[in-house]
Parts: structure tokens; C-alpha cells; sequence
């Protein structure tokens, strides 16, 4: 509940071949030291889930951690494609990769509803789009007042939820501003969950725009100062767009990918 | 004063905007020309990106639909649940701004992948964010594309967003409250709907522009009005201010 | 559009004999000159909303201006019973008074789906109790992925909410703190709305745990400073609980309440 | 030292609070209680009360369930709508307090009518407020309530809030994700559902209560624990801390 943890552990503890894994982030508070460390314990098989995969996940797919992929806009913001996510989807390259597509209203709603304790949500959303052919989970459901007929679909209650925040307390009482996103809805609709944070303080002391998580709705809260790097925290650092660029290129080519990988994530100072 | 057609683009884009307008804004070109309406004609437009931030006004281009700018300078930032539930889906927005991979005959947008089989793309695209639902729900949307037979298509490979589906009367049976795409604005001309047949019909062609390289970047048998407009040109007001908006974003492809 | 006007034109603009009215807050910032404004001028025939009835749909209800009450919790907190709810129920007094009833999740997500422009909202309620019988606004729902039965209800679309805040600025945006219960909600769930505020300032500044509601989302803003008494608009004022007991006495005999209505209510000084 | 059978009822209340747990509290009695576990054996109790005031830590009793102290002292404040969605429905909560017009045999609750005839009641009563979700959805449910005959009925005019329905396997059959009551903790003992048949039991005697008194008070035939425990007396700490809250809250009936 809130436990204050090494990110080797807390990820140690809660990620499993197999899971199903949601970082989550709307461009601001992305986890990406956290996926990195997924990374490093090479796990496989799991299912990520994410709204906007973008680096993180396009690292965490090229390295093979992955068998789907669930999410609305995979991209690399304001450059351009993922190019190991093109791979995987294209040529099945380190591994196929299965994908489950919605739009943003979608999936967002489908975090409100698994942090609601709900099966599923109702949305105006899909409706004439060809996204409703290819999942079982957009269907249409018909109002019991009204008889008009919306669009339902299941929540999403991943095994591990992980978010990156600006602070804690010695509790575990996690604070956040800025653009938020859906992290809230996603810790509390995920079985367990971890938040990486720039730092543990004293005391949270209130802020305008500031959202407060309960330390006893978290699992483990790990400091990471820069966790969220090339993304950013709020009052702590600044969006790196020129890492964003420069991922294009070690991206477009497996080997400079693979390169990256064993240079830059693998041997991580490890404790 | 000469000018590129990417801006008159932009410039005719942002000139669609009226002031007070909310304005539902993309990243890339449609968050340009809306930071272009608000310095020029209509500084009172309420611009609103899907990570949450309701009336923003960015001091510089923002390069990400997140980036800190729009938080600090906005009037409220909300959870990203709520900015789909509570203010686009009820038909709250006016103005929704839309990009296009692929765009048809009746305004359908393709954002998800080229080619005929989705399990195997011939191109996977980024997907459809919140494309779909603003396309469904603003109460009308604009879309700015550069016009070439790969984009416009007689019918995208895939609906990611609807415009008038197959033709009039499509969107009222599917129930989409909004109005669908008012115009189509590209860097040869503006195109609209035909108010009887649905069909994206090229009212308004840009400075120098002959309809007829518009017709040659169409993949169909493009319609074109009886009376057709021609966009006045930039005004040095309008390309200063677009100037310095990307002069000080840098340079283009970090956007 | 956010226009500020004065309480009474906005009152009558908005107001209508039939129409169903929400006067929203949870014991907090509760728009009690607007009601008692709506007494004044007549009104009749409403359809009165609100979680919590109190002394203000007291007032409303003793002074015959609701013919229906659509509620989750009727009573005046801390004190006791609401008497000229329960004589209008029980008593038909001064006219006869229908009720609907719920619980405060059944209300609370019916303003919800109200707000977000859908027809019903889904919950986990009401299963097993009584009220199910009584209303035909709770109705069963069936999850399409899981096949779980759960619980609906419809939305909430008043065509005038009222609230009250703690300050708007001269556009006409609202600023609130503290508990703001379904203030959100209700505003956006309404065809029309009106937001009574304790001052008009030039500039909103930023603070902790306040909400921002923009000027084009309300249509009247009326400067009421005091306009929650007694109930209370944290920063402002504090809650009156000796007029909640004063009121016991007043509302328990018609003659009283009639008496009170006159000498209080009635005469407002109008300019 | 001497205390009155309502202070044993709150102290009784107060005790079955662990440390730590999270508590959806009503105003009034169960108010007092957890306000009075906190400042004794549970320091870290986390209070949330249906106004959206989660883990308040009032230095005074608050009056009503909105009280500013609430919102200042809570670790978070949010919106009604999500303290039932997000924080009560999925069963994060430990402990529902609740209070009661009329209790039955099988923990069923009614605050909404007293009479036969809903459209014509004997006695309006306030209605459900939080309490059907919270009977539904709290991991478990305390109740507090005054024992007597007419409070204590066979089976409730209307049922408000679930407790066992009509016996064993009901609340499952209902989908009801919490355990259901507990304890029912009154001026003269505790009860609580039998762990066979359902049946609210009498488990417990406050001191000096013969169990007798209890089976008047109760409008059924009172099945008695074949071992009877007896509270502990109140010690000298949890009565000073309790006249001490409701010194500060000003008389009892304002409350």
C-alpha cells in the first residue's frame, strides 16, 4: 500500500511474463525509466496496453517484450511513425505482434470503467468506422429508457498500472499536475501498480491543479528522478524533443536499434 | 510578398476559425493555423487539445498535444476521460480540426493503414486518437490535407473517421450529432460538400491555382463548383504572424 | 454565455412554470438566494431536482412552487426532518407533491450521464431494495461482454441548473473550491444554467483544489455575495447551524412557515 | 467511573475500528465513532465521507457531512460522482457505518418510509442518501442504531439498504460484492449475523444489560450467542475523548 521501493524491485515484484502491462502518460508523466527496467528483466509475452504508445513502447516492443499491443494512436509525437512497431506489425520482427485497436474516447473510457469497478462503459464513439469489424470489444448496446443504441466497451483491468508522478511522502501519498491524462484512472483500475516519482518530500504541500493519490490505492511508489525523460514532469523538467528526433533514425534500422538497446538500456548500473 | 503553398494552407485554414470558436486542435497543422487564428483574427478562440487543456494560448507553437505551454496557459486542464465525456461528446466544441492519411469522395478519413488488409498493411499507421469521435461529435469539422491522388481517395482504404459516409443522410442514421466536414482545406483550394449530394465539391481554388491541377491531385472525377471562389491571397499581417510562430517552433519536421 | 446579470432577471429569464430545476451542492455552496428568488416570482408547477432537498426545496416546496421532488436524501442535515416536504407528501400540502427517489449514486451518475450527452448511465446500485418498484427510472442493463446484469438509470438534463460559487471573473468564468459535489455535473447536464457567485473579480487567481468552469459552458453568472446562507462558500463564509435548527421551528407549522415566507422572503427589497 | 448507554453504544462503535482502516462514514453517530477511533486506538484511520472528502482528519466533530473541516483537513477532495464511482463501488473501502430507521432480522435496512403503503406513508422518512451502495459495496457494514421494537422489526417496511435479503446466499445471488453487516452495535449490545443462517444474533452485552432487555427491545424472537460475551467498560481515555468531542461539537441535537 504505498510502499516506497527500488524500481528493480517494485518491477521485480509486479511484472510477470505473461501480464497484462498499462503505462500510461498523455505525452507529460510518461514511466519510461519503468519500461526500461521491464526491459532489462526481459520479460515476454506481455500485453500492453497504452493509449498513446509511443517511445517507450516502441523500445519495449523492439525488445521483444511484448505479444499485443492495446492502444489508439501509436506514434512518435510530432515526428513521425514507430518504426518497431512497424516492424512488429508488418514483419512480425523480434516477434509478431498481435494489436487491438480503439480510439482515445475508447480507451479512455475503458479505464473509467475498470477504475469504477464496472465491466464495461458507454460511449458515443465508433459508430460507422471500420475500427468495429476488427475487435469483439466495441459492441453496440442499446439505452433501456431510450432505445437509442451507443456503443459499449469492456474495461480495461490491467495486472500492472505504472505512471510517473512529481512527488510522494513518506507514505506513499503520490502528487501530480499539470496534464494528468487518464493516470488515475489507470492505477485504480489495475490489479497492482506502481508510481515512479521525481522525488519523496516531507510533506505535499498543496498545489492549484494538483490531483492527490491515496497511498493505499498504490502498490509501490519508487523515486526516479527523470523517470519520465525524453517525456517530462511538470515543474521538474522539460519535454526532450531532440530525443524524440533523434529516435527516429536508431529506430528505423534494427541493427542501430539493437545497438541502442545493449548501449543504453542493458547495462544500467545495476545495485 | 510571395508565399509558400503550405502556408496559404495554413492561412486559409486559420482564416476559418471565427473568433470565440472552441476549437477542438490536432497537432501538427490544424494547432498552427489555430495559434495563426488566435494572433490574427480571432484572439478569443478557445483552443482545446485532448490531453485536457480547455483554452490554451500558448505563447509558441506547442510540438506535442502535451506540451507544458498548454497547461500553464490554460484555463482549466481536466483528466483525458473527462475531455472526451463531458466536453466533446455532448456536442460541446464547434470546431473540429482534422488531419487525413487518406480522405474520400464524401469526407471518410483514413488515419489507420494503407492497403486493403488491416491484419497486413501495406502501411500501418499512427491510428485513430480521438479522430473519431471528433468526427462525430464537434458540431462541425474541418480537415487540412495536401491534395494528391494517394490522399484522396474515391474510397479510403479504412474509416477511421466518418465523414458522409456513402452519401446524404448517413450520418443521420448513424446517429452522429455533429454536422461533419464543412470544409476540406488543402494547398491548392478549399473543397465543401455539395449541399445535395455529400459529395466534396472544390468551391475555392488558391491564388495561382488552376482547378485543374486540383482535379489532377484527386483520385476521383472531382466536382467543381459553378462559381468558383479564389482565395484572397495572404496578407503580409497574416504571413508575418505565421512566420514568427514557426520561426520560433524551429524547424518544421520537429512538428 | 457566461453573461453576469443581475440574480433576478436572471432568474426570470431562466425560470418557467413546468420546468424541472436543479438547485445543486452538497451541504456546500448551495444556491439558496436563487431558490428563495424563485419563490418570489412565482413560479409553479416545477420539477424540483437535487441529491439532498434541505431548507432551500423546503422553503420551495412549503411555498408551492414544486409539483414534483426527484431526490436521494430529503432531510435537514443534522437536525432532523424536512416538515413541509413530509406535509406536501403525506398532506398534499399546499399542493400535492410527487416524488421520485433514489439513491445518491443512482443521482449522482444520472447528472453524469446527463453532462457527458448520453442517455443512461451504468452502476453497481439499487439491487435488492425497494426502490427498484417505486420508479421506473431504474431499470436492469446487461453487460455485452460478461453477460452481468447491472444497474441503469437515466440521465439528468434539467432545463435550468443552479449552483452557487465562491467567484467568477468579468468574463464570466467560474472558480469554486472546497466540496463541489455535482456542481460540475449539473451545470453541464442542464439545457440552461445559472452560477450565483460570492464576488466578481478581475483576475481568478490559481489555488489548490479549485475547479474552473469557462464562461461558455454557463449562461447567466450573478453576483450574490452571501447567496449560499446558510449554507457556506468556503473562504467566504461559514455554515449557519443555528439557522438549520431555527428552521425545525418555523417549517413545523404551516401558520409559521407562512408567516416566515411573508416577512422574509417576500419582501426582499427589489430595485 | 459512570457513562451513559449511548456513550457505551459509540465507544463499542468506535473499538470495532482497526487502525488504519478506511472508513465511509456517515454523519451522526457513525461520525462520532470513527472521530473517536481516531483520536484513540486508531490514529491512522482514513475517514471519506460521501461529500468526496477522502482521509479527513477534523480536529472538531463536524456538524454536517459537508463541513468545511472536512475539506480542509482531507488528504484529497473530489467530486460526488467519482467518491461513489472510483472509491466506493469497486470495494475499496473497508468499513460502512451506517444508521437506521428500522433494522430486521436479517440486517435489512429501512430510512426511507415507515407504513405499508410507500405512496402514503405513515412517517416520510429522509430516504437512502449513500446508504444502499455503501450496504452493497463497503467490504463490510457496521450499523448503529437505538434497539427497541419499533426500530428492530421482523422485517422493514421498505428495504433501503441490503443487509442478508431474506437469509443465506441472497447477497450473492445479487451480485452484491461486499460481505454485508457485521456488527449492529446498539445502546444495550452486538449483534451479528449468525454465521449459519444469517440471523442477527446477540453476541455481546454492554455491561450491565441483562439479555433479556435485549429480546424486549427487539421486535422478533432474539437468538442469544450460546457464549454471551460482555463489552469491556469504557475505559477513563476513550470517555474523556469522547465527552471531549462532543463538548467541542456544542449540544447533541444539533448534531
Amino acid at each position: 500500500m504505498g510502499e516506497i521501493a527500488a524500481l528493480r524491485d517494485a518491477i521485480a515484484d509486479l511484472a510477470f511474463d505473461g501480464a497484462t502491462v498499462a503505462l500510461e502518460g498523455f505525452t507529460h508523466l510518461i514511466p519510461v525509466a519503468a519500461g526500461q527496467e521491464i526491459i532489462r528483466q526481459g520479460r515476454r509475452d506481455l500485453t500492453l496496453v497504452r493509449m498513446t504508445p509511443d517511445i517507450v513502447y516502441d523500445q519495449m516492443i523492439g525488445a521483444g517484450c511484448a505479444r499485443k499491443l492495446v492502444f489508439s494512436w501509436a506514434g512518435n509525437p510530432g515526428v513521425g511513425s514507430l518504426h518497431r512497431f512497424r516492424d512488429a506489425v508488418q514483419n512480425g520482427w523480434p516477434v509478431p505482434l498481435e494489436i487491438e485497436e480503439h480510439s482515445h474516447a475508447g480507451m479512455a473510457n475503458r479505464y473509467v470503467a475498470g477504475a469504477a469497478g464496472l465491466p464495461f462503459a458507454v460511449l458515443r464513439g465508433y459508430v460507422g468506422t471500420d475500427l468495429v469489424a476488427q475487435t469483439p470489444n466495441i459492441k453496440p448496446i442499446t439505452c433501456p429508457f431510450t432505445g437509442e443504441v451507443l456503443t459499449a466497451v469492456p474495461a480495461l483491468n490491467p495486472d500492472v498500472g505504472i505512471v510517473h508522478a512529481q512527488r510522494a511522502d513518506r507514505a506513499g501519498n503520490v502528487q501530480m499536475w499539470g496534464i494528468t491524462g487518464v493516470h488515475k484512472e489507470v492505477v485504480l483500475a489495475s490489479k497492482r501498480s506502481l508510481v515512479t516519482v521525481e522525488e519523496v518530500v516531507d510533506h505535499l504541500d498543496p498545489r492549484p491543479g494538483a490531483m492527490i493519490l491515496p497511498h493505499w490505492a498504490i502498490t509501490y511508489v519508487a523515486e526516479v528522478p527523470g523517470g519520465a525523460h525524453p517525456s517530462y514532469a511538470m515543474g521538474y523538467s522539460e519535454r526532450d524533443n531532440d530525443y524524440y528526433q533523434a529516435w527516429d533514425a536508431i529506430s528505423r534500422d534494427r541493427d542501430a536499434f539493437n545497438a541502442w538497446l545493449a548501449g543504453t538500456v542493458m547495462p544500467e548500473v545495476r545495485a | 510578398m510571395s508565399w509558400s503553398a503550405d502556408e496559404m494552407m495554413t492561412i486559409a485554414a486559420a482564416r476559418a476559425l471565427r473568433d470565440g470558436a472552441r476549437c477542438f486542435v490536432g497537432i501538427g497543422r490544424p494547432s498552427t493555423a489555430a495559434n495563426l487564428a488566435r494572433r490574427t483574427h480571432a484572439p478569443d478562440l478557445v483552443l482545446i487539445y485532448e490531453s485536457g487543456t480547455i483554452g490554451a494560448k500558448p505563447g509558441t507553437l506547442p510540438l506535442s498535444i502535451g506540451d507544458g505551454v498548454l497547461a500553464e496557459t490554460a484555463d482549466t486542464v481536466v483528466s483525458v476521460p473527462e475531455i472526451f465525456n463531458y466536453w466533446l461528446q455532448p456536442g460541446r466544441i464547434d470546431v473540429g480540426f482534422l488531419g487525413a492519411a487518406q480522405i474520400d469522395r464524401y469526407g471518410n478519413i483514413n488515419t489507420t493503414v494503407i492497403g486493403d488488409d488491416y491484419r497486413s498493411p501495406r502501411v500501418r499507421l499512427p491510428g485513430a486518437g480521438g479522430a473519431p469521435e471528433i468526427a462525430a461529435s464537434c458540431r462541425e469539422v474541418i480537415v487540412i490535407v495536401k491534395q494528391s491522388p494517394r490522399a484522396f481517395v474515391e474510397r479510403v482504404d479504412f474509416v477511421t473517421s466518418v465523414g458522409y459516409g456513402s452519401g446524404p443522410g448517413d450520418r443521420a442514421r448513424l446517429g452522429l450529432t455533429g454536422r461533419g466536414p464543412a470544409l476540406v482545406i488543402t494547398d491548392l483550394g478549399i473543397l465543401e460538400p455539395d449541399p445535395e449530394t455529400a459529395e466534396l465539391t472544390l468551391t475555392q481554388v488558391h491564388p495561382g491555382v488552376d482547378p485543374a491541377q486540383a482535379s489532377a491531385a484527386t483520385g476521383w472525377p472531382l466536382a467543381i463548383a459553378g462559381t468558383l471562389g479564389t482565395t484572397p491571397a495572404p496578407t503580409a499581417a497574416e504571413l508575418a504572424a505565421l512566420r514568427e510562430l514557426n520561426r520560433q517552433a524551429g524547424p518544421e519536421e520537429a512538428r
